[in-house]
């Protein structure tokens, strides 16, 4: 169990640290020079230039620099962006609050509802079941921004329950800002763990175990929660856990769509004005808090599943 | 005497593919309290459908016809509370694969008790404590730690011990065995069989002992009903058919088994290859591959016709009577050796 | 060994009839076909020219001339609609094409391989697992600049993890099968056996598995170009077209991101249904 | 590459294969019953099938049989011990493809499962074909020949030929298996418990075809089985295994009929037969709880 522990920490560990490689490198080997942004394409001086570049660093080995950033990183300082000119830690926290609500919202919709639909789906037999399974069919062919359209169009301008504009302030109302984001966000993914939750389920339900717990008389509430629910949410897990972890990319969509002033759409930003530090702050903490969130749904694993437990593989 | 279960002209169609295909024709057998019959055939003959027809555990959509009495009860008529009834105290069935048939992330303790603890109320401490005493009939000690293992950590012979224990957890009065120990090494299955041989006859217990293996179920059954195509063909003491087969099938399949102490020239084969229930001919569906086969035997399903030792469906079996091994078509299976050598062929340039 | 007698009885052998595609499955077919053949004809079918901008005409409602109306700045909705086709299939088609291809070569090579290759290629797939694609989308249009080509480049690298992970268990169970070790046996060369064996018979999935990776390729692109990174205005592209529209919507006129978003869903719902379709054809055909 | 027709049990020829002190240890992860991480599978086994002979290797699962015939058609590397194959020490494992192909031509294998044991997009004719064009330098039309020779062999029809093996039945599907070992005309067929999982009435066909496969040719027989009945009807020597090591080793009907080594005896007592009592077969030690595997 120890050494299970610790070889998904290790994997997780060089991961992080193989992607912070490859987004500052990628940055790195843009062809568009910052400087020129921070010149404004206005004829400067050899020295200025120089300054600058000692300033942002941008004179040292590719190597030095990269030790720098992770530095800093490591110390929690994302670096200096070029825009404004400020850091970018500061930049980002508010925004990331935003989203973190963002996606924690989407994410609970998605697994209540997704795990929900497709329970009822597989259990009913009939209309239920064929009325659940057209609607994720339509779910799964709707793009977030789609629905976002969707949503501020009808709530925009004919019926005016939810705001569709801004973040709010206050838990309470930023919840309400963040309802229609949130829902834009849930609906490809909701119709995406209906359908697994109620494909595992259905094979759970033909499964010889369940077979042998008819046998023995036991009742169908029991056999239901005992051994169809139970074993069905193996699978299910897996999905929820990396579906959930990918809206954090997802988010930076219906940001937009929305007008949220979160990370997405501070990311949107960035990479429109050339900002790259913060476009490498930005992508590198997206791709760790996804990395982490897959990492835990791994090690909730055993605990779901006992053959899993001994380490691994059988 | 009074049977324990009659099943009558049981007949079973499953929907496959949209299309309603039989699997059992015609089957009709009867076991007292505390005996033993074994129900034998090949692939797609039906066996364990019958037995899953006594068990009530057919796939939805299934049809049904027949009788099927429990006890002096419609089995076929059973429902909701009187079914898991039937369920839990009546019959318990052993599966041939204890892998599946057992939850994988449950452990073996709850394997064993769920039955006692959710249709019989039984505390959870009595029901461990049963539990142990059982793993220790059928020879697994130290019961108390297998009780918090999990399947996996289990090799297949101890699994299907478990499964026997959990089978006669709630002492049930019949035992429906799909083929118990085909999975099994042979020396296992020698120990398993012996197991629940004992235990069975110990505590009482009816089986219906599902199996492709004559020798074993000539071994461990009272009587042994054969079916071929989803029909019982002959039904009979167990020492008697194994010495004295009158239905031409029985005496080939008896025949085709090579011998563990002789060593036979060639084989007596049985040609062609066994049908399926749904394939089966409007007349006897062994006729094709039956060497005693005349122009009667395609008209119409046989009749059982009764005689001192069980009932044999033939429609030539008064002409036939008993039948040696030489009831078996000897088909040569290959054209006479016409070419030189096989081997040098290819070589030619 | 002796489990293997468990699978041969458990139930009657059943014929496998194939019931096809099913009414369903070719509604399906129809619509991607009209999609296609709309895309390579849209010039000639386009009524007037899709970039043709004239403010007097703005947000017009459907008329003889404009049948669907124009857009903010007054050009004909139906014309931009349809050559807007073009741009939001064939990025699909290319990430599908390039990923399934260089996924499945990874796949099968590394199954075939195994040992510490399979063990890298895993281990890199893993990593590359940890970008999600519009992420990765929106890091390769930072250094490449905004455009079709630098989206599709990024959506290929983050599609290959999830194709090869598919294709490569099938592999690795397609390689344990006995037929195979009966090839090796006989001295059948290891590329022979790959492509001829094993990629033959993982085909069907391999289809099913691209028909799925289609919708979802044309989802990622246009959500790329709707955040203004990917195809550029003024060209006409799905994506594109519901972000341009979206401040008309405000001024109650949705016609153009409605349609737009119509088209994406009807497109992205006809291959899903079509994938779903040849993933059940291709269970059965491995049962 | 010469086959003679010589009468199967030529004296003065070298046996056609042999094994000298085989033993194979495989490394395992390291658990609380297995500190040294070794597991032995196959240990100092030996054994000489003549040519023409057929033998018979006796066990059950975990007995170290399967590897035994891994690494006799160079799937697998000894850890210790030589092969010989026709007198001539074998390489350790064939690995390149013209190393497969000349043990190819020399030992060939049955397998268990009809069903995996054929590609199921490839029609029999195809599947026999590509053998065909592994091994000789045949023209189309002398392949055709010698696939519709192949299958008058084995009992196919020629509709089967045309077809893929989703048509046919376990037992067909085991004879095209038999076809494709026998098309690269090798000396030594390996049958992996090749009528293990056939039907009663099916088994005995296939067993017939053996027999007379080899009355025909001069082909040896090495059978993996766990049937003793099977082993009796098909082989004339038989060595039986237990653990990775050979407890006893003898002509068929010694072994069957007046068994030595304990392990024999109770194998011998567990296959159920007239006056067989289930169970009565003498116990092992108390060992045998059955462990997690």
């Amino acid at each position: 169990m120890i050494r299970f522990l610790l070889g998904r920490l290790v994997g997780l560990l060089l991961t992080l640290w193989i992607s912070s490689f490859v987004v500052f490198a990628a940055l790195y080997l843009a062809p568009g020079d910052p400087i020129s942004f921070l010149t404004g394409g206005r004829e400067v001086s050899p020295l200025t230039l120089a300054e600058l570049r000692h300033q942002y660093q941008l004179d040292q080995p590719f190597l030095v620099r990269y030790a720098d950033w992770l530095g800093g990183v490591l110390h929690g300082h994302l670096g200096q962006s070029i825009v404004a000119h400020q850091d970018v830690s500061t930049l980002i926290g508010a925004r990331a609050q935003t989203s973190a609500l963002l996606v924690g919202y989407a994410a609970v919709l998605i697994i209540l509802g997704g795990i929900a639909a497709g329970t009822i789906a597989a259990l009913f037999k009939g209309p239920l079941d064929s009325g659940i399974t057209l609607g994720t069919t339509v779910g799964l062919a709707l793009p977030s921004f789609v629905t976002a359209i969707a949503l501020i169009s009808v709530f925009a301008v004919d019926v005016r329950w939810f705001p569709v504009f801004g973040d709010g302030s206050g838990l309470l109302d930023r919840l309400w800002h963040l309802t229609l984001p949130a829902i834009a966000l849930a609906v490809s993914s909701s119709a995406l763990i209906a359908r697994i939750t109620r494909g595992a389920l259905r094979e759970e339900l033909g499964r010889e175990h369940v077979e042998t717990a008819r046998s023995r008389g036991i009742p169908r509430r029991k056999i239901l929660r005992r051994h169809v629910l139970r074993n069905g949410m193996i699978p299910v897990t897996t999905v929820a856990g990396i579906t959930v972890a990918g809206l954090v990319a997802g988010s930076v969509v219906v940001e937009r769509a929305f007008n949220l002033n979160g990370l997405g759409s501070f990311l949107v930003q960035s990479v429109a004005a050339n900002d790259f530090p913060a476009v490498q702050a930005v992508v590198l903490l997206m791709v760790a808090v996804f990395v982490i969130l897959s990492t835990v749904v791994d090690l909730l694993y055993p605990l779901i599943d006992p053959r899993m437990a001994r380490g691994g593989t059988q | 005497m009074t049977e324990l279960l009659t099943v009558e002209d049981l007949r079973v169609a499953l929907p496959v593919q949209g299309q309603m295909r039989t699997v059992i024709h015609q089957a009709s057998f009867a076991i007292g309290p505390g005996e033993a019959l074994g129900l034998i055939g090949e692939s797609g003959s039906g066996k364990s459908m019958t037995a899953r027809a006594v068990g009530r555990l057919l796939p939805a959509g299934a049809q049904v016809s027949g009788q099927i009495m429990f006890d002096g009860e419609p089995v076929l008529e059973l429902a909701g509370a009187a079914l898991r009834r039937y369920r839990t105290t009546d019959v318990a069935m052993i599966f041939q694969d204890p892998r599946a048939h057992i939850n994988p992330v449950r452990t073996i303790g709850d394997f064993l008790t769920e039955g006692l603890r959710s249709t019989l109320g039984m505390r959870r401490r009595d029901a461990d404590r049963k539990a142990v005493s059982l793993l220790a009939e059928v020879g697994v000690e130290d019961g108390e730690r297998r009780l918090r293992q999990y399947p996996h950590q289990l090799s297949g012979g101890l699994l299907q011990r478990v499964m026997i224990a959990s089978a006669l957890v709630a002492n049930p009065r019949l035992l429906l065995a799909d083929e118990p120990t085909t999975a099994l090494d042979v020396t296992t299955q020698s120990e398993v069989m012996g197991i629940l041989d004992r235990l069975r006859r110990d505590h009482g217990v009816a089986m219906l002992f599902i199996t492709h293996d004559l020798e074993l179920a000539t071994a461990v059954c009272d009587r042994i009903s054969v079916l071929y195509a989803g029909t019982v063909v002959e039904s009979q003491d167990a020492e008697s058919l194994h010495a004295a087969p009158r239905h031409p099938y029985t005496a080939a399949l008896l025949a085709s088994r090579p011998s563990l102490t002789v060593r036979a020239r060639r084989l007596p084969v049985i040609g062609g290859r066994p049908l399926a229930a749904f394939e089966a001919p409007e007349g006897c569906a062994f006729t094709e591959r039956c060497r005693w086969a005349s122009p009667v035997c395609e008209e119409g399903r046989p009749a059982p016709e009764t005689h001192d030792h069980g009932q044999v469906n033939c429609h030539r079996t008064t002409e036939l009577g008993i039948l040696g091994s030489e009831a078996v078509v000897t088909e040569p299976v290959i054209a006479e050796p016409d070419k030189s050598s096989v081997q040098s062929r290819g070589q030619q340039p | 060994m002796t489990t293997l007698t468990l699978r041969r009885r458990a139930l009657p052998r059943v014929a496998r009839t194939d019931p096809g595609l099913g009414p369903v499955g070719w509604t399906a077919i129809g619509v991607i076909a009209l999609l296609a053949l709309i895309a390579v004809l849209a010039p000639w079918l386009a009524p007037h020219d899709p970039n043709n901008i004239s403010l007097l005409d703005a947000n017009l409602g459907s008329s003889g001339d404009h049948l669907l109306g124009t857009d903010a700045s007054g050009r004909d909705l139906l014309s931009r609609l349809l050559v807007g086709a073009r741009s939001s299939l064939i990025g699909p088609l290319l990430v599908v094409v390039l990923a399934t291809a260089l996924g499945l070569t990874v796949a099968i090579v590394s199954a075939w391989l195994g040992g510490w290759v399979d063990a890298v290629v895993s281990r890199i797939l893993d990593i590359l697992f940890a970008f999600p694609g519009v992420l990765l989308a929106v890091l390769v249009v930072a250094v490449f600049r905004a455009g079709l080509g630098a989206a599709v480049a990024a959506l290929v690298i983050a599609y290959i993890p999830y194709i090869a992970r598919t294709v490569r268990s099938a592999a690795l169970r397609e390689k344990s099968q006995p037929y195979i070790t009966a090839l090796t046996i006989q001295g059948v060369g290891a590329p022979a056996i790959c492509v001829r064996h094993i990629l033959a018979n993982l085909m069907p999935l391999i289809v099913a598995q691209s028909t799925l990776t289609f919708g979802y390729a044309m989802v990622d692109l246009a959500a790329v170009s709707f955040l203004g990174l990917g195809v550029q205005p003024p060209t006409a592209d799905w994506g594109v077209m519901v972000s341009t529209g979206q401040p008309s919507i405000l001024n109650g006129y949705p016609q153009e991101s409605l349609y737009a978003s119509a088209l994406i869903v009807l497109a992205v719902g006809a291959f899903n249904i079509l994938g779903d379709r040849f993933t059940e054809r291709s269970q059965r055909s491995t049962r | 590459m010469t086959v003679s027709n010589a009468s199967p049990a030529a004296p003065d020829r070298a046996p056609v294969l042999q094994a000298r002190g085989l033993r194979r240890v495989f490394r395992v992860p390291r658990t609380a019953d297995r500190p040294s991480g070794e597991l032995v599978a196959v240990d100092d086994v030996s054994f000489t099938l003549p040519c023409g002979g057929s033998l018979a290797i006796v066990g059950e699962s975990g007995s170290g049989k399967t590897t035994v015939a891994r690494m006799l058609v160079g799937l697998d590397t000894p850890t210790a011990g030589d092969i010989l194959i026709d007198g001539e020490p074998a390489g350790p494992r064939a690995r390149s493809r013209t190393q497969r192909r000349i043990r190819a031509r020399k030992i060939q294998m049955v397998f268990q499962d009809p069903y995996g044991s054929l590609d199921r997009r490839q029609t029999v004719a195809s599947c026999l074909d590509e053998i065909l064009r592994v091994h000789f330098d045949l023209s189309a039309e002398q392949r055709v020949a010698r696939v519709a020779e192949l299958a008058d062999l084995v009992g196919l029809d020629e509709r089967m030929v045309r077809g893929r093996p989703t048509a046919l039945s376990g037992g067909q599907r085991q004879r095209v298996a038999i076809a494709r070992a026998l098309a690269a005309e090798p000396d030594v067929v390996i049958l992996d418990e090749a009528v293990a999982a056939l039907d009663v009435s099916i088994q005995a066909q296939v067993l017939n075809l053996l027999a007379d496969i080899r009355d025909r040719t001069s082909i040896s027989y090495l059978l993996i089985s766990h049937d003793l009945a099977v082993v009796r009807q098909l082989c004339e020597e038989a060595i039986v295994m237990h653990c990775g090591s050979v407890v006893e080793c003898g002509p068929t009907d010694r072994i069957l009929d007046d068994p030595q080594h304990p392990y024999t005896q109770r194998l011998r007592a567990s296959v159920p037969g007239p006056g067989w009592v289930p169970g009565a077969a003498p116990q092992p030690s108390e060992t045998r709880a059955g462990e997690p595997t």
